[in-house]
């Protein structure tokens, strides 16, 4: 056991930490900081900014931009993003489909589609929750039928973030209705501008566009774009799920969300009680990112180490606590959540209740913590 | 002791649960109104004054109807329960208060008649940019010249301040001599409205050497009853809480067990229906306490009521903060859309918390006594 | 609606607790105050002081000592007592078997044991757990056997608290072992002194003896000693659990150790922590009483308030809380657990890891958080 | 950065394992033994000294073993997990640390070279009746006449103290001069062992002009000293716990596949298995945070050290009461009784708590720090 990182690693951490702070402009990084909503064209820059330094896919194979780092390194390099306000790459580019195609691919479609999705030019969005199938995706009910040899594809999508963005959607369909729910599943690509593919905005409780229903009718896609083997998308399925779920506690945003805030509510430091629920916080999220580390530290030979299974469950009522410490320390400025910039009331403390109210999807969306409670009690406890 | 309502009350209850049905029987119709100005229903604003709502908490002399707390209560839970954005707690509540508390009897004859007939809107504007809940007033200073009052300085955020017609404006004295209450007209200063997180409307009102007439005796300190008014209106957002936490318990028991995931309805699943036992557990010790915040007014001693507020404060705040957040988790991504009043109702309940008082705030003002007594007695 | 008592409740308040603090001896009230452990002689002394006014059994039938009571003087004599430190009569005897035998009993039953129960010259003792039938009591696999006019009994109980200063205790035995197993159950009424019968102690984590198994070993047992109904136990069973049930939150208990603490921890009153502990547990205690006393307020009718479900629940947790509090207050004065009277150490500290530890059965015995949680999600909610 | 054993560090966790295996390889025995004085075994202590486990903190030239924090951590931990009422903890880390860190070279060697080979036993007096984990001696002072020192005053507890052969002692210095660390004959003092809450034994230990011999250099201010070992010993009390809380969660989880109610094991109650899947998650965190903090250690920077120390009481702290008291719920009443390890272990972890510093106390000193950094830094 040996705390300090080894030379070459405290060399790695310097190298992301200055790339992170000079390259990526200021004005990008500071909206991240400050909690402020980016623009599309904001998080396609950084991305391709990265993709530049080939720093945007490095968990990728190796011929296609990955980087064949440590567990370790990788840590350290999401970290350091987090802490420096880069966005991290999109996910549905960089952690979902990518290593998909990347994976399960024809060397057609990975030609086609891998170079693309390093580095933006194709905004994916994500195609798997139903109406009626959210915890249990397996339900899902858009259906693609062959006709020649294309599919045609009708249904429902729900949930689909950022969807009003995207260029392509990966989606679950159904291509055989007739055996177990599991079993008659089938990863499409889909482009987005085929006709009948129908984006339409949920609003949120925050009041912001963030999540959509993508309804799809009469869609023709042609058979090339059919991921995998027919009817093998539940693999394809946990493949991504699993990939989504390891290193996903957000520990980096967070401590520094709550670093913010005690500069940004200086005034209130003097509270004993506010110190002590700053402590409680910060002591709290010492123990997740120790627990990340020494995850990392374990899983170089592939496996994930049990305790992965915390750092979503944890990181996501960490990252709520800090917003609900926030919305607190607001107090009644945090009720011009939609004034406007004349407000005189301080930005952060205005974005406080939307942020607030945005992040109870925290611990639900992208397995929810119950999901998480069912993995731990079922797969490491044996329960 | 009673904890229960009498035939009039359950009347009184059931006539303002039916009127507010016609207007938010469903959620979808409370969204529409809060997407445009003024952000709440005039019509129904009519009938309610129709109703002698408006004027349940002042006396007949002034117009009204002079009903005791626990009538109030009831309007301020069936509000809540169906998420109405009508500024009764802001206006009538609040503002409406101070008036009844400070006003010599020709003001509140004048103010509280329209106000309980529905012709003027009133907003109370006592908190400055950054404020925290304090009776004392720092971001408006009222100055004096020939008889002449006026006021200089932000107010902000002033609930249902966007469309009000008289602002009752807290302002610290000329001299240090403690703090005032104005009535200044709206059309006279910079009132700039905006939506809240759960869409009610609140605004920023900016004074510069505004003609504003004081309430009552000029020049008198009036701290004392701006704290009770403020204390009464934290019981009366309490009773609004309540309705809220208890719409959300019945949705998400009816969710439960009417959704299904993996075949099943989720009431299958124990470690959900155990979350909901806790809900209903942090709702009914909630409850009694609002019964109880709302019965110690009363009584009428300034120091029980400031007591009380504070439990409430603190008990309501847990409360909501719990079944708040339970209520969309239990639901899922559903409970994230505005198109749920599930969701909404969680925003409703923060901004309800922020505005009077946090469950922290109250904390610290219980922490600072608890030497003084030595049982906390009910009665 | 109205909070202030009626002058005829506010009279009847004042002479309870003129009654408790004047005619109950103070060393036995002292004992309680200062969470000391009751000898079973000032036990019997206190309910026989308490049963010569009329007091100890006071919601039995007015023919057999009750008074006759709204359920709001009940409340009050309830919580007058506890805050007088006045041992609140034996469970066993008061709440459970005295009113079932009332209920159910034939009239030689009632005269023989209900005025020896209520002035504790019988010291009953519960015969319902066994070692794999605790929340699911119906299980259990004690058994009477028809012999002649007696019943002969062979198994085992557990969790017979004070069981070893029992007289006799109250069984639900099975006595048809063919059918559903609610449908087989009796109750009988044994004289622990009947050969055959075995106490045996069950030492708990605080050290201390409080808890029994008792083990019926071809026990005879008289036919005129079943209760009720032959196989009919299990309605007898939910009857004196309901009454159990019910107000049973030991709010005044709990406000009085609460202010003790403040009392005895003086010194540690200054920490602001401490004080915000105090005044959030002050506060949900408050929301407890004001909980029981709607609850009683609303049960005139006889139905019990829905919400009665939550008074054990929340109490039991309040309870422990603190608990929790007196050990963090008394440090490492708590360590001397065990120590002599010649201790350097208070008392209260001392006492505060057992007690602690102790209480932890709060949430457990009398039906478990667990099946409270079950109570109210399935019967209030309908889930 | 490495958060795994080395071969001999597995070895040396096997090794200790395995010997405690063989005196409390089950609850009974643990029983068994403090259920008579002196409350541990003294046949398993020689055993730990032979394979050279009380010397493992200890320099070779004090007759020790030289082995780092991370090994002692291991000890520490395996003693927990069986719940071992020998005094390690209080008798080599704590007593024996402060020997190390502030004896001469020739004190060390010989009470270090004898507590080693477990020829002696050691407890530290460094508490007050009343007292709440202070560096500060305010319940014993020291006198010095004509170069012979004597102690006067009251210790309690004193852990580890009822068997004891020597007492290492903080006491006030003469005129203000900071706290001294002495040596004293245990049979020149009273005495008065009891059992604490989980029957390990301590001490109420009385002075009386009692012959004490300095540590170190005689008259000189060793607070700063006597702060790390407290914090050392602290951290290694988290490893102890840190082996309670696991046996915990394993008993718990076999249990719940064990036991049926209602004609089914308590694992298809998913409300009890998601309660069992949180106290994995405080396991886990706590795990990760012992770890840290005894590597902290090597570095050597006593502020660092203090840091850690308040860091890992807190979150275990936390941790000990989660897991602590769910265990006994989820055990039911079985969980209430000394014959089941697993409600002991409560006891214990409560001990650990009070007797080292609880999370109450680390929380008021980390909160006075909150405002001295911008992130907390792990590494």
């Amino acid at each position: 056991m040996q705390l300090e990182l080894s030379p070459a690693d405290a060399e790695f951490r310097t190298r992301m930490r200055e790339f992170f702070t000079t390259r990526v402009p200021q004005e990008i990084r500071d909206t991240v900081l400050e909690g402020r909503h980016l623009t599309k064209d904001q998080i396609v820059e950084a991305q391709r900014t990265l993709n530049a330094e080939g720093l945007a896919v490095p968990h990728w194979p190796v011929e296609w931009g990955g980087q064949d780092w440590t567990e370790l390194q990788r840590h350290l390099w999401h970290e350091e993003m987090q802490r420096a306000g880069v966005p991290i790459p999109l996910a549905f580019n960089a952690s979902m489909i990518g290593p998909v195609i990347a994976h399960f691919g024809t060397q057609e479609q990975k030609e086609r589609f891998l170079p693309a999705t390093a580095n933006l030019d194709i905004w994916w969005s994500q195609g798997f929750s139903e109406p009626d199938a959210g915890s249990d995706l397996a339900s899902l009910r858009t259906t693609a039928v062959r006709d020649g040899d294309d599919w045609v594809v009708n249904g429902q999508k729900t949930w689909t973030t950022l969807g009003q963005h995207g260029d392509w959607i990966f989606t679950l369909v159904r291509t055989d209705p007739e055996v177990k729910k599991q079993a008659g599943i089938s990863m499409l690509l889909i482009d987005m501008t085929t006709p009948g593919v129908e984006v339409r905005p949920i609003e949120l409780i925050d009041g912001g566009h963030e999540v959509n229903e993508v309804w799809f009718t009469d869609v023709r896609v042609p058979g090339d774009l059919l991921v995998g083997e027919l009817n093998g998308g539940w693999t394809i399925a946990k493949f991504l799920l699993g990939n989504e779920r390891v290193g996903v506690a957000p520990v980096g945003a967070t401590k520094r969300a709550l670093a913010g805030l005690k500069r940004s509510a200086a005034a209130q430091m003097d509270d004993p009680l506010v110190r002590a629920r700053v402590a409680e916080l910060e002591t709290a999220l010492l123990a997740l990112e120790l627990t990340a580390l020494r995850v990392v530290a374990h899983s170089s030979d592939g496996a994930p180490h049990p305790a992965s299974s915390v750092l979503k469950l944890r990181g996501t009522e960490l990252q709520q606590a800090v917003s609900e410490l926030a919305l607190d320390l607001a107090g009644p400025a945090s009720l011009a959540a939609h004034a406007g910039d004349d407000s005189p009331q301080e930005g952060w403390a205005r974005r406080s209740a939307p942020t607030y109210l945005n992040l109870r999807k925290a611990s639900i969306y992208g397995g929810s913590n119950e999901i998480q409670r069912q993995i731990i009690s079922r797969t490491i406890l044996g329960l | 002791m009673d904890f229960t309502y009498d035939d009039e009350q359950q009347a009184l209850r059931e006539a303002v649960r039916g009127l507010l049905a016609t207007t938010y029987g469903d959620h979808e119709a409370r969204r529409r109104t809060v997407a445009d100005d003024p952000g709440f229903d005039r019509s129904l604003w009519g009938r309610l004054a129709e109703m002698g709502v408006l004027g349940l908490p002042f006396s007949e002399a002034d117009g009204g109807v002079g009903a005791g707390p626990v009538e109030i209560g009831i309007v301020c839970q069936e509000m809540g329960r169906v998420l109405a954005p009508e500024p009764y707690l802001s206006g009538v509540v609040h503002a409406g208060g101070l008036v009844a508390a400070v006003g010599t009897p020709a003001q509140k004859a004048d103010l509280l008649g329209r106000l309980s007939a529905g012709e003027v809107l009133l907003a109370a504007a006592d908190t400055s940019p950054g404020g925290r809940w304090s009776a004392g007033a720092d971001g408006v200073r009222a100055s004096v010249s020939d008889g002449s009052w006026t006021l200089d300085g932000v107010a902000d955020p002033v609930m249902g301040g966007a469309f009000a017609d008289h602002l009752v404006v807290t302002a610290a004295l000329p001299d240090g001599g403690g703090t005032g209450v104005f009535v200044v007209d709206a059309g006279a200063v910079s009132v700039t409205g905006y939506a809240a997180a759960d869409l009610t409307r609140a605004a920023t009102v900016r004074f510069e050497a505004s003609a504003a007439t004081p309430l009552g005796e000029p020049g008198r300190d009036l701290t004392p009853s701006i704290a009770t008014i403020s204390d009464l209106t934290r019981i009366m957002g309490a009773n609004q809480a309540l309705g809220v936490m208890q719409s959300q318990v019945r949705a998400t028991t009816d969710y439960l067990k009417s959704r299904k995931q993996f075949g099943v309805t989720l009431n299958t699943f124990q470690a959900l229906t155990f979350r909901a036992a806790d809900m209903y557990v942090s709702l009914e010790l909630a409850h009694s306490t609002v019964d109880w915040a709302t019965m110690t007014i009363a009584g009428g001693d300034r120091e029980v009521v400031a007591d009380a507020a504070d439990r409430v404060g603190l008990q309501v705040g847990r409360a909501a903060r719990h079944i708040g957040e339970e209520a969309i988790q239990l639901h899922g991504g559903i409970g994230m859309t505005a198109e749920y009043a599930v969701g909404v109702g969680t925003a409703h309940l923060a901004v309800l918390e922020q505005w009077l008082g946090n469950a922290g705030h109250h904390l610290a003002r219980l922490s600072a006594r608890v030497t003084d007594h030595d049982l906390v007695e009910a009665v």
